[in-house]
């Protein structure tokens, strides 16, 4: 827990500065400003060195006196006012939890401080980026969604517990994992599967003992809790990290946004991104390789879409084998699931396709 | 299937057939066919007959130079039936013509002449007429006085098996009153106040001829429309057909009619546009045409282009000139050859100095054909008679009281290469601009005129409706029309009114009608939306300031919190911030506000020509 | 604004302003109007005289009782220039009546007759010739013989200015020859062998007419549409109006022209299903009328009511009748008074006996009245002459060769309450029906007909149009008619058709043809559903057993595994249980088939009346 | 693990019951058929009794020969074979991966056994209630998604663990449930969450411990797996159920489906369904009760309609407390959000609402 302490006062300290900041200008009778980093495409890049997205240094200003600004701006304030004080009284808050809490009219108006968690959750990036500082070490928690399984002991508020002694179930990993510790463990690296069903299976057939592996799901796209939660664990473990997702653009798309980051988060990028992460399936070469033909599906015009997008990646663009992938997939106009596996049988996925591919080292980088 | 078809047992010969052939009378046939004049529905049928006694007035006053004095009362008589009482102040009809004015179809003045009127084919008042006795049986009463001292008092049928007039009674007396009243009943019509009904239509009227004194009356109450301008338009003038606009069966109708000696004065005198210079240019361009076909066969085509090129095909002793040249080009060839061609070509020939009564069908087309080649000047426009610029601005202030208004009456222009016209446009927004909707709003209206007559009905079509709808409205930010205080004013004035149907309600799309329209109607709202954005300004600094004020407790609050600070005294900084930026602010922006409500307006407006204005 | 406003320097006085005033003839008023008779746009003004002309000839061909054989040619003189040539064998013009036939506008034999015919206005022939004149100068040639040994050979044009005809050349010979040849040419139009041009005109004539043997010919080819029927429609019968459709200024026409002696008769003899009975009806009524407006201001409501009662106004002694139920109402009241009351009743009571020349307006229109409130019968139909159920399949197989087809002629029905008319409406399903679309794939056609002649403009708001997309036919399992191999037929009859325009090319939506049309559809679709439906039934039994027999592996797989059985000895046994059930069923299917594709087109459509037959 | 295989023995009988009877019909040359009970409304009645959706005992029959039959019928035969096999090898599968396993085509067919698990998963439910058994049982589990969280000790699959030892997540709760024992507990009712960010509100201000409850969430609707779940353990522990949810149309279809059952899963009612459930909040009453009138939301048009239908259902259309709130909903025409308890102050919900609720018996039924 002194852990939590170190974290909350380095938290503490940024906010104060903000708000002397802004006080001194309102003394000294200017329009009170504060800068954030621009969040738009043409400020972010991609580091060749890091693989990750960064943002570059392009800011904007935001302006009391400036009447497109003047509501954010108020908005602003509320927020770290509150989050300075759910820091003080340790304690974390949901997003809407949030936007409840703040919300209330403005003396003589029927206009509200907020009207939807929307403009406090956009409020709330805004601050983030501003301070340059997690929104959970804000104390405000990320959705609570997925879970792990294998051979770990975690600690966390006092309890420590072994997520391989936990049923047929895992540890639902909550929204706030900054204070979680590693006990200790047993594993190699650790698998990120798509899909819960996936999980499942792979819980059944024990495959965190053969291959020495955490499972963690994040039951679709990773939520930024759960992509928290596998940085923080590669990172204090030195594990690294095989996805393992539909062979289709939103399962790229989940690979990429784990590995380096997304535009929107793009300013917390090396605090989510997890650039030592592979890519083990499913692939277009899978389709002929395991003559799962039959078990495809057709891509909807909106997966079309996004191929077309992908390309455009920064990560992929330049990388002749991923390129590969999409054009294959364009090109036989299939998408092929995980669970497509099952299609030779149930337990083809633990004996035969993962001990293959990820013995064989047979990644997709 | 190839036998001799059997006949009918009772065979009837042609004979027989024609026993019952007789001509049959135009009235006769606009009685079984009055959709035609557009008697077709019980609130149209009455606006008609509005329109076309209106119509005729007001033609008639412009005619003799009178300020018009309209009276127009609809007295309600039973279930759908209806008097209607039209009186003016023109310089009436003379008592031997009064009969066939109102008795007898497709007579009158204007039929025949080239000349910008609202009323065109003759068959108005008389078909008012018709209509009444078809519905009523009821002669039309007329009262006439020229102003000599005679007032005539006449009660007029249509006899419709001989579309001849008929009087009824007749009775003369002497006044010195001067004007014409026309009285008529009719049945099977509905009167209205609504969209399409005739108060409707003598608002307009009033809109596009401020000119006109108007008074109407119906069963339940009466407006009186004021003059706006105390000046007659000009009267309007009879224009010469203009080139580019006739048909070989037109052409000949005018030569065989005209008095000149020869083709050549013929086309001068009768044809606007046509100079000396033209007549020799359309020699050169038929004869052209001419040598080329008549010579196809008998030369090679560098022969005749030689013959060409050497004849002055502009001479006036062409004939002449042509023989020197073929026997120029052709020297040294048979002698037989030569004068076949020459006895060939002299036959071909156009002359100009030949007589127009001699004109044949196949030279009539020659010389049309010619004149689609030949560049003339536009016709002339002397015969259109704009409303002009600040006339309608006055006319639409003073019925509208808008907040804004602005009119433009563009240069003339030709439609379909030959006839003359020209459009009004203006734009009125606010006060009683648009038109009332039921829930008290209001909407935009479209005012449509054709000769300053009113067109009520088939807007759907109309080259008007569609230009304003053509426009992308929101490019002068107002983002929806259609519900926008806004009255839309656009006369087409031109000799011959391009109407796309017998009705008569609407104008055909030609494009440069078209586009003259659209200019317009960008150019006015360029200016609108000036006009518009000024008036948001100060009401938007206002917003603002208020605004500022809001969020300065509220910013106060969390700033305390977040520092420590006192927060009342957070809040004075904060409100002493926002006052200083508008304590400076105000006053420059008010004074911009007032300049450009001035000044803006009408700047970018170039001044209307000389000629459209009166 | 009330001075008295100042008139222009220039005065103007009322006769000069007349000085041109003239008459203006209707030849003249259609040149300048062409559009009025249809001559508007290239295609479409060929298209309008090819109709003007046939449309003449088989009128003529069948009021003489002749089996018409009608040839149409179309050859192109240059660019936009054609001739065309329609010949007939129809009864010929006298020479006496050549000139104006051809040379004036409204003349005729049908305009006012109340008779079934194609054209009625008086303006077809005439109304070509002028087109032509004033597109290319040149007169039209007409050659005619009655068979009597003469045929004449004229040159005619139309003297604008007077519409009278001018006979530029005339030849007369003898020869026994009977029919008229029409030759004439036209520029400015367009030929074209699409949707709208004269060949699909006369295709559909063919189709409407098969009494006609049409041979067409163009610059490219010929065809010839044989006669399928050999018997010539009936002579239709000029009909008397009806009471219904009257208004009172045709009442008055009538009974002024009568030679009845009085009004009841005059009803009789002039009128349709007018019969003693019903004159005393019509006199009960409107002397009921008369009686409460006289009396309603001199006696209490209720002793008016005793009068009415009293008199018997179905009497021919009315008025005495009348008198004597005064005198017994009012006895013992003051005999002023009664006499004051019996003198203005005697002046407006309506005697029957009266002569019809002394009939004024405001009694033809207590008769009007009167006859809206008194129940006639329906029009007699024997004016109306349709093509027939029988004949129009006939022409339809022969025309389109369908796998289906199918006519009704309904029973005659009256619209706007007095003008009769009847519909012919038909399906044909395959083969060649439909019009071929540019992929080489089939669409819908809708053959519009007025009388029988096809109209092949304005289809957009034809009654015929609103009622075809009205028709759900999704219920009929046509899924998508608009790509259909399917003709639909649909021929108004009538003795005046509703036409929405001076086009004559839609008919106007009355809700009473609308039904007729929108029930007979029905009624078709009915029997073509049943028709297609058969045909479906032997393909989907087939693809049964097909797909029966493709799950059987599969099944007997899954219940090899859950049982432990021999998957081959199930699969054995699932086919067996399969083709018992066909076995039985394919038999009894297709005997069932057979059974409804004999029987049923035809069942339930009730036999068309005796008199809708020919 | 004796327990497991007592289920599955009496599963394998049923099913080899059903292949048996179809066998013998075909044997004996008829079109061989089957039964499910009629699953459509007209064959749903609410029991007043027990307060469950039943099943009414009109039947379809599914015939080889009805040509709409055959393919439902052949693919009947398919899954029930296969979950003979899963039974048989110890194994459970999810939806999906049933769909996958069994999807291939038809011999000299392009058309597949399955198209999509639309196709599969309608079999399922017929299956379901032909055989009178659940899906679980037939070895195809339900998604999972939620957590359970509190002083109860569960084991499941060997694996013992307790359930207020797993740091700020709880036990996510897998969709095989039906072998979970309990091992101790210490609880006196249990609350059914509707939301997780609620869950973990109530987790960070220990609640379970303030009113000895178990804390269970579905994250929304609960799934499947997740009212099994509470439903064993309710029965097994004599446990009450509080249902806590939004205050609105959605939020008393959830308490609605937990309680009586869903029309789908009609058959399966006794086995779901949680009669001695009670609703806790948000009520509409709890709006001016606690001031929370300025963080209501409008309600959509969706919204309203879903009112109309509940008035109608047979649990609320005869209890006149529920019919007020459900007027009162639409009459105000605004729903409330449990997180809406916030704006009064983040412990709210765990100080004062949920302690003088539960401990009132402020409870709607």
């Amino acid at each position: 827990m002194e852990h939590q302490k170190e974290i909350d006062q380095e938290s503490l300290k940024k906010i104060n500065e903000f708000g002397k900041r802004i006080l001194e200008e309102i003394k000294s009778g200017k329009s009170p400003t504060f800068n954030l980093p621009l969040r738009a495409k043409s400020n972010i890049t991609f580091n060749e060195a890091t693989k990750t997205l960064e943002l570059g240094d392009k800011y904007s200003t935001r302006s009391f006196l400036n009447i497109a600004h003047t509501r954010k701006f108020m908005q602003s304030l509320l927020v770290a006012a509150a989050c300075k004080e759910y820091i003080s009284e340790g304690k974390t808050v949901g997003k809407r939890e949030l936007y409840y809490n703040l919300k209330h009219s403005l003396p003589n108006s029927k206009e509200n401080t907020f009207e939807d968690d929307i403009e406090s959750g956009s409020v709330l990036n805004d601050l983030e980026a501003s301070l340059n500082i997690l929104r959970e070490r804000l104390h405000v928690e990320a959705k609570a969604r997925g879970s792990i399984y294998g051979d770990i002991v975690l600690s966390q508020a006092g309890d420590t517990f072994d997520c391989s002694k936990l049923g047929r179930g895992g540890w639902a990993i909550p929204g706030y994992v900054e204070d979680v510790d590693v006990v200790n463990h047993k594993a190699d690296f650790i698998l990120a599967i798509e899909n819960d069903a996936m999980m499942s299976r792979l819980i059944q057939e024990k495959i965190y003992k053969k291959l020495n592996c955490l499972l963690v799901t994040g039951e679709g796209m990773f939520p930024r809790g759960v992509r928290r939660f596998i940085k923080i664990l590669s990172e204090k473990l030195k594990l690294p990290v095989i996805t393992f997702v539909d062979g289709d653009p939103y399962g790229f798309y989940i690979y990429s946004v784990l590995k380096y980051g997304s535009i929107e988060l793009a300013h917390l990028s090396e605090r989510y991104a997890v650039p030592n992460s592979k890519y083990v399936g499913m692939t277009m070469d899978d389709i002929d390789e395991y003559g799962l033909q039959n078990v495809t599906e057709k891509l909807k015009d909106v997966d079309k879409k996004r191929i077309r997008e992908e390309m455009q990646y920064p990560w992929f663009k330049d990388n002749p084998a991923w390129l590969r992938q999409l054009k294959l997939m364009e090109q036989k106009g299939v998408r092929i699931e995980q669970q497509a596996l099952a299609n030779k049988s149930l337990d083809f996925v633990a004996k035969k396709y993962l001990p293959e591919k990820i013995e064989g080292q047979k990644f997709l980088d | 299937m190839n036998e001799e078809p059997k006949t009918a047992k009772l065979g009837v010969n042609a004979e027989t057939l024609f026993k019952e052939f007789r001509e049959v009378q135009l009235s006769e046939f606009f009685r079984k066919n009055r959709q035609y004049l557009g008697y077709v529905g019980k609130q149209k049928s009455l606006t008609t007959v509005v329109h076309e006694l209106v119509t005729n007035s007001l033609d008639a006053c412009e005619e003799a130079g009178i300020l018009p004095d309209i009276k127009v009362i609809i007295k309600e008589l039973g279930n759908e039936h209806y008097k209607v009482i039209v009186e003016d102040n023109g310089p009436g009809v003379p008592e031997k013509h009064i009969d066939r004015v109102f008795g007898q179809l497709l007579t009158g003045t204007k039929f025949h002449r080239n000349i910008q009127l609202r009323g065109q084919q003759g068959l108005g008042v008389s078909g008012a007429v018709l209509f009444s006795q078809i519905t009523t049986g009821k002669p039309t009463r007329i009262r006439s006085g020229t102003g000599n001292g005679k007032v005539v008092d006449a009660q007029i049928l249509i006899d419709i098996k001989t579309n001849s007039p008929k009087i009824v009674e007749k009775e003369v007396y002497n006044d010195m009153w001067r004007g014409t009243i026309v009285e008529s009943e009719f049945k099977g019509v509905k009167y209205s106040r609504g969209a399409k009904g005739p108060f409707e239509y003598m608002r307009w009227t009033a809109a596009a001829n401020p000119h006109a004194q108007i008074f109407f009356k119906d069963n339940t109450s009466e407006i009186l429309f004021e003059r706006v301008v105390n000046q007659v338009p000009p009267r309007p003038k009879e224009i010469k057909p203009h080139p580019e606009g006739l048909e070989p069966h037109d052409l000949l109708d005018i030569a065989h009619s005209s008095k000149a000696r020869q083709v050549s004065s013929m086309l001068m005198s009768e044809l606007s546009r046509v100079s000396a210079d033209k007549v020799r240019e359309i020699q050169e361009v038929v004869n052209t045409d001419i040598i080329q076909n008549t010579l196809k066969e008998l030369l090679p085509e560098q022969k005749i282009s030689e013959i060409i090129k050497k004849s002055n095909l502009k001479s006036q002793a062409i004939k002449e000139d042509v023989e020197r040249a073929v026997r120029e080009v052709l020297v040294g060839e048979d002698q037989q050859k030569i004068s076949d061609i020459i006895r060939v070509l002299n036959g071909a020939i156009f002359d100009m100095r030949m007589s127009p009564k001699r004109l044949e069908w196949e030279q009539a087309e020659q010389l049309v054909n010619a004149f689609k080649k030949v560049k003339f000047m536009a016709p002339p426009t002397s015969g259109l008679i704009p409303i002009g610029k600040k006339v309608i601005e006055k006319a639409l202030t003073n019925l509208l009281a808008p907040d804004f208004v602005e009119a433009i009456s563009r240069s003339p222009s030709v439609y379909r290469g030959g006839i003359p016209f020209l459009v009004e446009v203006a734009i009125a927004y606010g006060g009683n601009s648009g038109r009332e909707t039921s829930e008290g709003g209001r909407k935009v209206e479209l005012m449509r005129f054709a000769n300053r007559a009113p067109l009520l009905f088939d807007a759907g079509g109309c080259v008007t409706t569609l230009a304003m709808e053509s426009i992308d409205w929101k490019r002068y930010h107002i983002i929806d029309l259609e519900s926008a205080p806004i009255t839309i004013f656009i006369n087409l004035i031109s000799t011959h009114v391009p109407y796309t149907s017998a009705g008569k309600q609407a104008i055909a799309k030609e494009d440069e009608i078209y586009d003259e329209i659209r200019f317009a109607l960008m150019q006015i709202a360029r200016t609108l939306q000036k006009f518009l954005a000024g008036k948001r300004r100060v009401q938007e600094e206002k917003a603002k300031k208020r605004m500022f004020e809001k969020y300065v407790p509220e910013t106060a609050t969390a700033l305390s919190k977040l520092t420590g600070m006192d927060a009342n005294e957070i809040q004075k900084s904060l409100e002493k911030i926002v006052m200083s930026r508008f304590s400076e602010l105000f006053s420059k922006e008010e004074l911009q506000e007032n300049t450009q409500e001035e000044g803006a307006a009408y700047e970018e407006i170039p001044e209307p020509d000389e000629e459209a204005e009166e």
